[in-house]
């Protein structure tokens, strides 16, 4: 429809804004601007897109920001836009694509992800979470568990079992679930920060229609794998720029206080400060390589990196910090739609942290990834197929 | 020689110690008591001091006390550490020690009955080579008028009401008693809510000079010196608590149709916690034994004991987190109890990296002699 | 924003290279060499240099050269690196960076028509910011009467016999013939056993200055800044080597009946290698990427690729050797040469500590005020 | 015979000292010290002991050296006395005890270890070498590597298949086997140091008579856990005053040359002291442990301590020499009985250090047998039995 270039695009951009209002109604603005295509110019015509490089997608962004336009909050919606939609849009069909996708972009619904349970962590395909047909519908019982947003969400990707007699990769149906259904329960999960980040969400009897089914019965876990790696990206991929992140809270602490430098946390500050820079570069570098592409098991490196620098660097900020690192703000339990990692203490970042080598595909288990799926190394004896 | 083990005595009380933690003190009254908001368990207190008689262990026959040891100490701390217990005792214990450097007997002899809580009013970061002068001190206390102390000291551990307080003010160390309007304490959002923090105002409070001089400033840093060495063993006991728990997790923990425990990459991990902590309790032990020593053994060995322990016993409980995969980092879990304890006690009488900086003093491992640390070897 | 991939003309250079050292330096022949007492391979250093033009790389087309640039000379510095090759480049590309400094075109020229070979005469640990003046070198040379050199330059990689030397001395830098019978060079056993060392004596040599001053300053640390840079990219095509031959080996090997590289103690530390690596590619190519640019953004890729670079490449050949158990041990296993290299080049152009010293100051993170080490925070 | 404490054992070897001449014929007064039971105390009466407790072994050693005594030269019999010794005292019979036992210790026959082969190094137990009966001999055929003092040996202790039908840990049988029999052929093994420490020995048709068999056919394999639980506490086990070892040469360096320090290297001089200093303070805490025990698993753990700091620290030294530490002694062949590693240049220490992590047991099978003797945690699961 238009030359797929930057120049292009941004024409693109300047011809929407002649005719939509950046200041006018929010909403309105970016259900327009989903229509026009300027949602993921990657992405097809009729699904956000125009079917453009995907490289050319921060080019409308900053058009976009540069005109002073609402975003669409990506932040609140976080496994809607980094995990739901990669997904659908490779998996669903038209009509669920033409249900989900606009409101989803839009942040006007909220996404959660139903996969975790207390029994099925790093083993997924252990889940038990049954879906039962009857009639066009599936009932599903089962708990999930690790589930953030749950308590602001419309939908839910959700994971569950419809053949217990498959081997346990074969047996398990991707659906949509509609998190204001009769039967879905959700309870706050508190964690080592007194935050209760996550849920527990509790299923019964809960009716799935069999329109909201994602992909063929049974093809669950091959559907759950595009998730779970645009997970790994989504965790560790965003560009930053130098001192981004907790090592630049790091770095200033180390200038604006003097009084609390020592010679042998000096070396470990910069040692940090060297690890930072160089995961900052191969993220960047990673990015470039993906830039056209899929992603692949390499966003696992990122995602094993970031988790041990965050944990390393809010620990060596904690002991800089001596007498203050004694100290928390508060154990009040609250429900953040994300954690704050910049925001609150050092202590809060060191407990938060523990969990990024938990959560998102623990580091044993993203090892085992690299070596297996990028190293081509074997496969330990399975004794659970 | 030092001996590095345990005799019959100590076992005995390691046995007698840890039932009664085992009977009163389960973590789950713990972590009540910190959402509760007021985490010291008075009630446990007086069964370790009344039962057991703990505060009277290091202190002479003499003086009423059991005369058993600081080796004795280290064992009830290990426990105490094993069970995340919220009592005082540690810092009961770093009190005595500057009560016998100054041989105040009348108060020992009250400590050692159960009569008072005693403790050292310096700030649980300070390392003991920071407590030898006014300039060094983080939190100055000016004496006057008389024998008055006027002064805020931030961040105390163990400070109980109503008990005494050991200030060390000027160039002397004081007592003052905790329950006097003068002296207003103001708890603190502690990152170990197991052990509560608290900031001392003093206005003009009341105060009697138990030692001056170099007998005061000897007195506080052998207080902080055995602070130092006694933590080791309350880290020990966290670090072995944090490993059995783990490993019996991983043992019934399956994924993947097998054990956690059997993944090698699981088993290396618990096996090298296993090495630490092994070397954690013979640096421990020594620290403990040390602590009746003269001369700079004592210092050096308390420094190694933090230079060592107090990572070990934090990579323990990260570990612990770890492997327990999500449980592990719920509020519902002790596992984060643990590991706020040992995050804080790794800062508690000074980080790790200080006690090296001390040790390089002790054992003669200068620092470059250059202040810019840019243009300094010829290479 | 630096572009951190290979361009196709790069890979196409990537593939020339491999493909005549694979055919001409194989390992076996490196081995032999080394016990020959005489690693250069002067017929493969022949051959790159008149079949490729490796010397010409990063010279302008006006002075004779392919004016490809650094970025392709760290690709060539990859795959020498990978095959652990014996020959003069690194010191080459490092001479190149000086001359163009100085603008010194016709050495410029005659090194690209490989006519003859250059090198800067600094002991190969010199970091970039000990040789900015006289008092910081570790071996003044001292000038003389009239234009010739007098003095001792200890450790000197690179440096060939009949090539020239550059040659820092008072405030200036000179070219000297190392064919003059004024200069003795003399082996030293180097640990590296494919990158021969030389002391160099001076003895009233012969000396033609080439800049002064300031300028001749900045080009020494430039050629310096280029080393430390450049090398990084030799460090990740030795680390690459190692990764994929240790992961070859251990998909090969079985115990336990099952192939070693099965076991997850093996796959997670491979996977760490492997992700080390992936940083330190990053790295390398940033470093590479910025030697054209102005101002601090040079050095400081260049200390930050030799603070992070250096040491992978080591973890590398040491978890490289660990995982061939006993035969990864032997002198008929290339494994030590790879070893070897890797623990010299992390002392080449300064070890990673000054590294991160010189980063301290480029990035504003300035060490303790006081000297001492001691005394200094408060707690 | 008389009474086992210190004051009754020095009385002994007072009385010892009056009829034997310290400065006279050197093997007779290690023969008659032997005979005398003053040789290993704690053993029974007949094999060179007194069934003595054993911690009163250093006192008999300490009144020996205070007369001027000759000892036996541990160092150059190190395989003999360490691992050969143990085995024999357990599990040989009276007749093998006496014909081995007393030039073992006495130095006049030098032992090596025939155990490993090149595919059988961790997994020692699926060895090849093949043992066959033939009248009163077995007759061996097989290749052995990694075997230090072969050159200088008398003897082997050696392990080879004798049931190839069995599961693998059951068809092997123990033998001692002499060096000098015809068929056995030793060759030097060159390692990354330059030097041939270890040898490779091809056993072709040697002839071992039957009554050179230790223990049952097919139980060498227990027998071998003896011996190798010994060497592991032979590797680690031995006392050292603070800053015995390499992190002595470490502490020296730093303190003769000041122009070296670094800031950033004098944190890691320092870890690296407190490191060795707490593995010194471990590995004596174990010797009191084991004072009047068996040798255990927790040998392993000092062990596992002494690689890792032997690597940290030498490699740390070859960084802190800077310039210096490009340069190596000499790659000349040299065949040591025993590395050299506080004597040789840094280059050196940092080159044998490696092998400290593989000889004797891997770090990653030491740590697996941490797990699963001391932690009790499950094995993983068996292929190959």
């Amino acid at each position: 429809m238009s030359d797929h270039t930057a120049h292009g695009l941004r024409a693109l951009v300047a011809a929407f804004l002649d005719t939509h209002d950046p200041d006018g109604d929010r909403l309105g603005f970016l259900r327009a601007r989903f229509d026009a295509g300027l949602a993921w110019v990657q992405h097809p015509p009729g699904r956000g897109g125009l079917g453009a490089p995907p490289q050319l997608q921060a080019v409308v962004d900053d058009a976009f920001a540069a005109a002073g336009a609402p975003d669409n909050r990506p932040r609140r919606n976080s496994i809607g836009l980094g995990m739901a939609a990669p997904t659908l849009l490779r998996h669903a069909s038209d009509a669920q694509c033409r249900r989900w996708l606009r409101p989803l972009w839009t942040g006007e619904e909220v996404w959660c992800q139903l996969f975790s349970e207390p029994d099925a962590g790093s083993d997924l395909a252990s889940l038990r979470t049954r879906a039962v047909p009857d009639d066009d519908d599936w009932i599903i019982d089962g708990q999930k568990v690790w589930t953030s947003l749950a308590h602001e969400a419309r939908w839910a990707i959700l994971l569950a079992r419809t053949d217990p007699a498959a081997p346990k990769h074969h047996g398990i149906t991707y659906f949509v679930c509609d998190m204001t259904a009769p039967g879905v329960q959700v309870r706050p999960l508190r964690q080592a920060t007194g935050e209760a980040e996550f849920n527990e969400v509790f299923l019964t009897g809960v009716r799935v229609p069999d329109a909201h089914r994602v992909g063929a019965v049974g093809q669950g876990w091959q559907i759950a794998r595009t998730t779970l790696m645009n997970e790994r990206v989504a965790i560790g991929g965003r560009p930053l720029p130098r001192e981004g992140g907790m090592v630049g809270v790091l770095a200033r602490l180390w200038r604006e206080r003097p009084e609390l430098r020592t010679a042998g946390l000096h070396d470990e500050v910069l040692r940090a400060w060297v690890g930072a820079e160089a995961a900052r570069l191969a993220a960047l570098r990673l990015r470039q390589l993906i830039a056209a592409g899929e992603p692949g098991p390499e966003g696992s490196a990122v995602k094993l990196s970031f988790a041990e620098l965050s944990q390393r660097i809010s620990g060596l900020e904690v002991e800089l910090r001596g007498a203050e690192g004694l100290r928390h703000d508060d154990w009040t339990m609250r429900r953040p739609t994300e954690p704050d990692l910049l925001g609150r203490t050092a202590t809060y970042r060191y407990l938060r942290a523990r969990g990024n080598s938990i959560e998102g595909g623990t580091s044993e288990i993203l090892r085992s990834i690299i070596a297996e799926r990028v190293l081509g190394l074997p496969t330990e004896p399975r004794v659970d197929r | 020689m030092s001996d590095l083990l345990y005799d019959a005595d100590e076992e005995a009380l390691r046995d007698t110690v840890r039932a009664l933690l085992a009977a009163h003190a389960p973590w789950q009254r713990t972590l009540a008591a910190v959402d509760g908001g007021d985490p010291y368990d008075a009630t446990l207190w007086r069964r370790l001091v009344d039962q057991l008689g703990v505060t009277g262990l290091a202190v002479p026959a003499e003086h009423g006390g059991a005369a058993a040891g600081f080796r004795e100490v280290a064992v009830v701390l290990e426990e105490l550490g094993r069970a995340v217990a919220p009592v005082p005792f540690l810092g009961a214990a770093v009190a005595t020690r500057a009560l016998l450097a100054c041989a105040e007997h009348t108060l020992l002899r009250r400590l050692a009955a159960g009569e008072c809580d005693v403790t050292v009013a310096v700030g649980f970061a300070t390392a003991p080579d920071l407590a030898t002068g006014p300039e060094g001190r983080p939190d100055p206390v000016t004496v006057g008028p008389g024998p008055t102390l006027t002064g805020r000291v931030t961040g105390v551990a163990d400070a109980v009401p109503h008990g005494l307080l050991l200030v060390p003010a000027g160039d002397a160390l004081y007592v003052v008693d905790a329950a006097e309007p003068a002296v207003r304490m103001s708890a603190v959002v502690s990152l170990d809510a197991t052990r509560p923090l608290v900031d001392i105002e003093f206005t003009a409070a009341a105060a009697r000079p138990i030692a001056t001089g170099t007998a005061a400033a000897d007195a506080v840093t052998a207080a902080l010196t055995a602070g130092a060495a006694l933590l080791a063993s309350e880290q020990v006991g966290l670090a072995q608590w944090c490993l059995d728990t783990t490993v019996a997790y991983v043992r019934q923990r399956h994924q993947f149709g097998r054990p956690v425990g059997s993944f090698q990459a699981v088993k290396h991990r618990l096996a090298d916690v296993w090495v630490e902590l092994t070397e954690a309790r013979a640096v421990a032990r020594y620290a403990a034994d040390r602590l009746g020593a003269a001369g700079p053994e004592a210092a050096l060995a308390a420094a190694l004991a933090q230079a060592y322990c107090g990572p070990v016993a934090v990579r323990a409980a990260e570990v612990c987190v770890q492997l327990h995969g999500g449980i592990g980092f719920t509020w519902e879990h002790p596992a984060h109890l643990y590991l706020k304890r040992a995050k804080s006690a790794a800062i508690a009488f000074g980080t790790a990296d200080r006690h090296r900086a001390a040790l390089a003093r002790l054992v003669d491992l200068p620092p470059p002699v250059t202040a810019t640390a840019f243009g300094d070897a010829g290479r």
